[in-house]
């Protein structure tokens, strides 16, 4: 068993963690669930001997199967732990991207774990081989030879992370970490991942910790649950058990925070007048450019969004979504005007319409005070429209104004937005989508990099100044539960394509593509 | 009536002994100067003047002796070779009827002996007998005939030594005998005989190499690493040279140089600056003797407010010369007045009383102050940056000047640019740099006259030009002279220009090395060094 | 293939118009070949009849045309100053020619000395959990960017050639007599090239695998149990070298266009103190050959870099 | 009574290279701005009695060849070789932002045919360059400046097209279109701050460079003109005695590790305050 007990770890003597227990029993999947910064990663990663530097174990001990691994004021074994680390124990990181070595063949950096733990096992590098081969067709690849020859970035997203789950498993460690494993995933990935989680578990009866902000994805396949605050566990406890009777109001709101078809509180369906539409699109293609690798060969355009016909009316929400890749980007690019290699029409009757980014970190100036970032539109439409005129001062209050609507206090005028966290820079780039006062906003997966109670506020934030402003919406997300929570019609496009378009309540409960039937089947 | 030139050639310093050529043979010049010897008191030879210990030993014949030079070669044609760098090296390959001794003399090369004709108009060469060229050929009359008429533009029309022009006809009386007529008198046309005989139509053969008859033979030239030569087996001066090879190396920068004859990758090395001198004098013979330059603040006496006389001797009266002697020669320099080597001791008066040697700010504020410049005035100097002598005395004048009130500054440029826009187009100034001097003692002081395409300091005064006219036409030397001396104290008292030092000729030889001579004209002559007996 | 035929459309361009440039240059720059060659000595008939054979009493536009033509004919022209011999003078193709091994040798020499320490010392100073270590070699490292070329030329050859004698200072052989005494004597110019070299490959390799350790799969491979020396040289080198590879074309493009300064104390009669000369003298045919080669070598180092940095990275490869 | 904080003062971790380098930079302005106004000797006077005078109390650093103070030259070299440094920096700077953001930002034609003059100025030799400016515009100190700014600025260029063509298409910006923010102000007032980071660590090391730059220049003679001096020019005057007193060489040298460690320090220091 392993067994944690009473773990400290603090950060320049900030606590990241505070004094949690914890106990693995074999064949378990424990679910470490809680929003980011709540402490669930950094017990991963001291639980492995990974602990960065500059943490500091202040209190408790890590038993591994009766080794005493770590004791807080002990330094650390390195041998031991270097000699536990991929063979006993394992991890499975969230970006299977840049978790793999870029420049290294993924059959190498397999080969690797059984260079490391078990080179005498095998007579011959082909010996080696034949078992990671044997190994990627466990997890459930094809075509494993070229796979064990191919680098990371030649893989997509789900054969990487398979790759990674091959190297985490080749050695039967005792404990399997994953951390996050299917958050960069799509949808239908991530439900072939967390299947083949289990299949693994159901195998090689082995632990697993499954570290996830997705409540959802915990209750569908942990054992047992650990919710996770501010580096505390507030409870734990069999997940049927938490999910069905949480004891704490933390857990509690963290469920409720939910989204999804049988929490979801705008539920209601809203009556919308659909007379004159703010948006049409119109035969809409959109291209992308790409050379041609053949010498004297066109530069092709390539169609990322085929034949797109819709429309958008006032005060109405139109969700979409779609995988990545699916041309989501290109579709609100092309409607905004910031890629002119279209044929097609797109109609918009109002001015400028604004669009909300997915990453808060980036859609903010960095350089720019919240102040001057909610007063820039301004200035910029003071210039454009010689009818309008704003002064210092006006600006100032509206800008003021503004925060108030979006839910921050007057003084985050001042402050800088890397002063903010994730939740209140999403607010204020709501802010300056909204100061206009534009009737369409485009939101490109507005909530997908937020923690699910953050995520539930700035949804409401969103509704709520719908109602105030009449606002159109073209809601932009690959959450399904997020999608069916806004959206007053509902929009699916796989490759370029819009495969079917609908009211949502109609869609859900009666899918007409077999794909929208993949994407609802886990919702 | 025919008299023997020698009688008439007057060599710089002396009546040309008959010695020089009749005699002249072998030995003359192989155990040093002391047998070119002429019946003359004066023999100043610059060999008077040396100082430094040489190495003193057996000598011995052989080995390899690499000669730092600071200039590339500007041709391997020694008729169109015009830089002084240039022509010093060649001295070793080329030789003409006549040729420079260590004395200032002229020795009989190629030819063993001439007269001159009465009117002074007709030159008659007796070609010494076995002189062969590098090649194996006896020197022929027709050999001599060419390389004459090739100098006086008498094949192509345009002459290539100026003061050739003046030959009219070059005739070949016998296998042995080539008669040179001139249509005017001029007692200094016998230096420019030095002038190279080549083999008859090797300059227009294509890819000749050079071919001479001097005590080096050449074997290669490679651009930026320099030249390299040979003894010649067969050199007519029986006991020279003593090196199987000397290589010229090119070396432009002078910290690299003292780097190279401190490490001893470099045997001889000559115009070391003074600092050069005193780094390496602790582990090298540094040799020392008056230069064959003149070095000077030149003034453009055509422009503002150096049109004035007054003004200029005001700037002469502010040079402190025994402090940029102090500064930049190393106390060793001779200090000047004039356009006149200090060498040539009979043709050269001392004129250092006129303005005096150290500064004096009295006097010169006060010319200033009558010129009408009470403040002084702005003066910009153009100095060729790659002579670091001519920078620093040029650092040293900027201050004294101000000590009168004259705000000088350096404008430092190259020399290309020198050349054009300070020495052909006279748009300047002033300037510090020196004049090199051949060995007649008239070259230095014709640059002067108003019309010279050569006067670039636009020195322009009547009374000079009438005493130059006296000179051009003056038949012997002994009045030449005479005039000369005038139009040098013409120079002075219009302070023409601000004549400063002959800067000494330093030159680092390495121990083991001895033989070295000096020139008073600007060779390097390897023939007679020699690798001491240990 | 598309990527050659652009890349060698822009290297015509620009080849093209340093050409231009250079013979704006020559244009405007105060000094004249003619004055040059004939010194103070010069006579106004011998100036006319050379400015006639050099073809300098053509008009401007007429001259770079010709010798446009000249060029793309494969005539480099002669030399204004260099003789050949007697009556020759040195064909800029012959001069070139027998310049550029010198100064390629130099710059092989050069980024091999670099490469061979700076690498090494890299990794280790990132490796390097000492201080104390680290301060000195930040110093270290920082001072030898510091010195002045000219300054480190002589210093190098203070030490090495006067003080240890482990060569004599200007005693360079031709590589056509004795090419090991040519390497020999090209090692110290060529340790004065790459000190400060060494010192910028070795911060920057340093910083880029500082960057990569703080990278996921460097954490991935540390679960994997994999030591920190296996780390650092398995995985993290040949990432951290990436950076460094561009890096190493910057230098090497600048040392294969001649260490002028370096050639100069060193009295290496290579591309960069031919240029310097040639400038000075205002022969033109020379410079002009001489800044076409200098584009021509930058743009294909950097274009042989960017196909080297394509084989290396596998993500770049393949786009 | 008052209350000290203890703690604050003690968990804060002292940036060493902040210290250290503001110091030695500090020194260094310290030494050029006296300089302007005093230094214990003239800088010209010349004093036969005095050559090469070995280090002593009434010359810190000795003598030069022509019997000057060697510690009031460097005194004022130091700030005209700063200037300089600056002046190239800054110049160069500027004319790699402006270019480097047209480039970088609209690509296309002018992309194209900016970076194929920037490649043209990177193969002309720098001292072609500065004969050219000198004749164009006359001799000076600034023109010294002018021809090393435009040798410097390719690689200011190089960087900042680097960094726009980063920034071109980050949220911010492409919202920035989106309000109808006018080209100019996209370019130089939403993308220009955010590359300061990046583009600072070029500009201390350009700093460094151009003093490098320039003491080559005056190595080959085209430098600052006597009796004006540079670091790059004393050293380089300093070479011909070096056996014979090293102490004239030494003291420029040292001035110019200083120097430029000094400004590394700073900014290395000025780098880690930010994190």
């Amino acid at each position: 068993m392993i067994s944690i007990d009473n773990l400290t770890i603090s950060f320049s003597g900030k606590k990241a963690v505070d004094g949690i227990s914890l106990q693995i029993e074999p064949g378990e999947i424990l679910g470490l669930v809680g929003e980011s910064g709540s402490g669930k990663s950094v017990t991963a990663l001291t639980l492995m001997g990974l602990l960065a530097s500059e943490g500091v174990m202040e209190t408790g001990t890590i038993d591994f199967n009766g080794t005493c691994l770590l004791k807080a004021g002990v330094k650390p074994d390195q041998k031991l732990l270097r000699s536990f680390r991929g063979d006993q124990m394992s991890m499975i990181f969230q970006e299977p991207m840049t978790s793999l070595n870029p420049t290294m063949k993924v059959g190498p950096q397999i080969d690797e774990q059984l260079l490391l733990h078990a080179k005498d096992d095998f007579k011959s590098a082909e010996e080696r081989k034949k078992r990671v081969l044997e190994t990627l067709e466990g997890v459930g690849l094809r075509d494993v030879e070229k796979v064990y020859d191919s680098y990371p970035h030649q893989l997509s997203g789900g054969m990487r992370q398979r790759a990674m789950i091959a190297m985490a498993v080749i050695l039967h460690p005792a404990l399997i970490i994953a951390d996050e494993p299917t958050t960069a995933l799509d949808v239908t990935i991530q439900n072939q991942i967390v299947k083949l989680l289990k299949e693994i578990r159901d195998r090689e009866q082995n632990s697993m910790i499954f570290i996830t902000h997705d409540l959802n994805l915990a209750r569908r396949i942990c054992t047992k649950l650990a919710v996770m605050k501010d580096g505390k566990i507030v409870e734990l406890g069999s997940t049927e058990e938490i999910f069905t009777n949480p004891q704490t109001d933390y857990a509690k709101k963290l469920i409720a925070a939910v989204p999804g078809r049988k929490n979801s509180k705008s539920a209601v369906h809203r009556e919308i007048e659909r007379i004159e539409p703010i948006l049409t699109v119109k035969d809409l293609n959109v291209f992308y450019k790409e050379r041609s690798k053949k010498l004297f060969g066109k530069t092709e355009h390539k169609c990322v969004v085929k034949n797109a016909d819709f429309e958008i009316y006032p005060g109405e929400t139109l969700g979409l979504v779609g995988e990545s890749g699916c041309g989501k980007t290109s579709l609100c690019k092309a409607i905004l005007g910031i890629n002119n290699d279209i044929t097609g029409n797109v109609k918009i009757s109002t001015v400028r319409p604004q669009m909300v980014f997915q990453d808060p970190y980036s859609s903010l100036n960095p350089s720019k005070s919240i102040g001057w970032l909610l007063e820039e539109p301004l200035r910029a439409e003071d210039i454009l429209e010689k009818s309008i005129k704003y002064t210092k001062e006006t600006r100032k209050e509206m800008a003021i104004d503004m925060l108030r609507r979006v839910g921050l206090d007057e003084y985050y005028y001042d402050r800088m937005p890397h002063q903010l966290s994730g939740g209140q820079r999403q607010r204020v780039s709501i802010g300056q989508a909204l100061i206009t006062k534009p009737s369409l906003i485009l939101a490109d997966e507005p909530v997908s990099a937020l923690d699910v109670t953050i995520q539930d506020q700035v949804l409401e934030l969103l509704e709520s100044l719908q109602e105030e402003y009449g606002l159109a919406y073209l809601f932009i997300s690959h959450d399904i539960n997020v999608i069916y929570r806004v959206s007053d019609r509902i929009m699916v496009m796989k490759k370029g394509e819009i495969l079917e378009i609908g009211d949502r309540d109609q869609l859900f409960d009666n899918p007409k593509h077999p794909y929208t039937k993949e994407l609802l089947a886990e919702s | 009536m025919k008299k023997y030139l020698s009688i008439f050639f007057v060599t710089l310093l002396a009546m040309a002994a008959l010695t020089g050529c009749s005699g002249g043979t072998g030995e003359s010049s192989g155990d040093n100067t002391s047998n070119v010897s002429t019946t003359d008191t004066t023999q100043a030879g610059t060999s008077d003047n040396v100082t430094g210990v040489t190495a003193t030993g057996e000598a011995t014949y052989g080995g390899t002796v690499v000669v730092g030079i600071q200039q590339d070669i500007d041709s391997l044609d020694p008729h169109t070779a015009t830089a002084a760098g240039t022509k010093e090296i060649l001295f070793n390959i080329f030789e003409g009827l006549v040729k420079n001794a260590p004395n200032g003399d002229l020795i009989c090369a190629v030819a063993e002996s001439y007269e001159l004709s009465e009117d002074g108009l007709v030159y008659t060469f007796t070609l010494r007998q076995g002189v062969k060229f590098h090649n194996g050929d006896l020197v022929t009359a027709e050999d001599v005939k060419y390389s004459i008429e090739r100098c006086a533009g008498l094949l192509d029309g345009t002459p290539l030594v100026s003061t050739m022009k003046t030959i009219t006809a070059v005739d070949i009386i016998d296998e042995k005998t080539v008669q040179v007529t001139v249509d005017s008198v001029n007692p200094e046309l016998i230096y420019s005989f030095t002038y190279a005989i080549i083999p008859n139509g090797s300059a227009d053969v294509e890819g000749a190499d050079p071919i001479g008859t001097g005590p080096f033979r050449y074997v290669s030239y490679t651009p930026q690493e320099g030249i390299i030569v040979e003894k010649n087996e067969d050199y007519w001066q029986e006991g020279l040279p003593y090196l199987d090879r000397v290589e010229f190396k090119i070396i432009t920068d002078d910290k690299t140089a003292t780097l190279e004859l401190q490490a001893g990758t470099v045997q001889l090395f000559s115009y070391l600056t003074d600092e050069q001198a005193t780094e390496l004098s602790k582990t090298m013979q540094v040799l020392s003797a008056p230069s064959s330059t003149v070095q000077a603040l030149f003034l453009n006496n055509a422009v503002e407010p150096l049109n004035d006389v007054k003004v200029r001797q005001a700037i002469m009266y502010a040079l402190d010369k025994d402090e940029i002697n102090l500064f930049v020669g190393g106390g060793d320099a001779t200090v000047i007045s004039s356009s006149m080597l200090p060498t040539l001791e009979k043709y050269y008066v001392d004129l250092n009383d006129v303005y005096g040697t150290g500064a004096n700010v009295e006097a010169a504020k006060q010319l200033l102050t009558e010129a009408g410049y009470p403040d002084g005035f702005d003066l910009v100097i153009s100095v060729p940056s790659n002579y670091p002598v001519h920078m620093q005395t040029a650092e040293v004048i900027v201050e004294q000047l101000k000590a009168v009130g004259i705000n000088a500054s350096i404008d430092a440029i190259e020399w290309t640019s020198w050349l054009s826009d300070v020495y052909t187009n006279r748009e300047y100034a002033a300037t510090v740099c020196a004049l090199t001097g051949d060995s007649t003692p008239g070259y230095l002081l014709s640059r002067f006259v108003s019309t010279s395409s050569k006067n670039f300091i636009n020195f322009n005064s009547a009374e000079y030009d009438e005493v130059y006219e006296k000179v051009v036409a003056a038949t012997t030397m002994e009045e030449r002279g005479d005039y000369y001396k005038e139009l040098q104290k013409i120079l002075v008292d219009e302070a023409g220009t601000g004549f400063t030092l002959c800067i000494a000729n330093k030159v680092a030889v390495a121990n083991n090395l001895a033989g070295y001579v000096f020139y008073p004209v600007y060779v390097q002559d390897m023939s007679t060094v020699y690798y001491v007996a240990e | 293939m598309k990527y050659f035929i652009k890349k060698i459309v822009t290297l015509i361009i620009t080849l093209l118009l340093v050409s231009i440039l250079a013979f704006l240059a020559f244009q405007i720059i105060p000094g004249d070949v003619v004055h040059s060659i004939l010194g103070t000595e010069a006579t106004p008939e011998r100036e006319e009849a050379l400015r006639e054979e050099l073809g300098l009493d053509r008009p401007p536009v007429e001259r770079y045309l010709n010798w446009g033509k000249d060029v793309l004919r494969g005539d480099f022209g002669v030399s204004y100053r260099y003789s050949k011999n007697m009556n020759e003078m040195m064909p800029v193709k012959e001069l070139i020619g027998d310049k550029l091994p010198v100064t390629l040798w130099l710059a092989l020499l050069s980024v091999g000395i670099t490469v061979l320490i700076a690498i090494p010392l890299g990794v280790l100073w990132a490796g390097t959990k000492n201080k104390f270590l680290d301060g000195v070699l930040n110093v270290l490292t920082q001072t030898s960017m510091a010195i002045p070329a000219f300054f480190l030329g002589i210093l190098v050859t203070y030490l090495f050639g006067i003080a240890f004698k482990m060569f004599r200072p200007g005693a360079y052989v031709s590589y056509k007599t004795d090419f090991g005494g040519f390497i020999h004597y090209l090692i110290f110019p060529a340790i004065a090239i790459a000190i400060p070299k060494i010192g910028m490959t070795a911060r920057f390799l340093r910083n880029s695998t500082l960057t990569e350790l703080t990278s996921d799969y460097v954490r991935t491979a540390r679960s994997k149990g994999a030591s920190e020396k296996r780390i650092l040289f398995k995985h993290v080198l040949r990432n951290a070298m990436l950076p460094v590879v561009t890096f190493l074309g910057m230098i090497i493009a600048e040392v294969v266009a001649g260490s002028i300064v370096v050639e100069q104390v060193f009295a290496l009669p290579g591309i960069g103190r031919l240029l310097i000369s040639s400038i000075s003298t205002r022969d033109f045919p020379v410079v002009e050959i001489l800044i076409l080669y200098i584009t021509f070598v930058v743009i294909i180092v950097y274009f042989i870099v960017d196909v080297l940095y394509r084989v290396l990275d596998p993500r770049i490869r393949e786009k | 009574m008052k209350v000290f904080n203890m703690s604050s003062a003690k968990g804060k971790k002292v940036n060493i290279y902040l210290i250290i380098g503001a110091v030695m930079t500090g020194i260094i302005v310290v030494m050029a701005i006296v300089g302007i106004f005093w230094t214990p000797y003239s800088t010209t006077a010349m004093s036969a009695k005095e050559r090469f005078a070995a280090p002593s109390w009434q010359h810190l650093f000795g003598t030069d060849n022509f019997g000057r103070d060697i510690f009031s030259r460097v005194m004022k070299a130091v700030g005209t070789s700063a200037l300089i440094s600056v002046l190239v920096v800054a110049i160069s700077a500027v004319a790699g932002i402006v270019l480097g953001a047209i480039t970088g930002y609209f690509g296309g034609v002018v992309d194209a045919v900016v970076m194929r003059i920037v490649d043209a100025i990177n193969g002309f030799p720098s001292i072609l360059l500065a004969l050219v400016i000198i004749s164009l515009l006359g001799k000076g100190r600034q023109n010294v400046v002018l021809a090393l700014a435009i040798a410097f600025t390719p690689s200011f260029v190089r960087i900042v097209r680097g960094e726009f063509i980063r920034l071109r298409d980050a949220d911010y910006v492409v919202r920035a279109r989106l309000m109808g923010v006018a080209k100019p102000r996209i370019l130089f007032v939403h993308i220009l701050p955010n590359i300061f980071s990046t583009f600072w660590v070029s500009v201390t090391i350009g700093l460094n460079n151009a003093i490098l730059a320039e003491s080559g220049l005056s190595y080959l003679g085209i430098g600052v003109q006597a009796p004006d001096a540079t670091l790059g020019s004393l050293l380089s005057d300093a070479q011909a005695s070096l056996a014979s007193s090293p102490w004239y060489a030494l003291a420029p040298g040292l001035t110019i590790v200083w120097t430029v460690l000094g400004v590394a320090m700073l900014s290395e220091g000025i780098g880690k305050l930010k994190k």
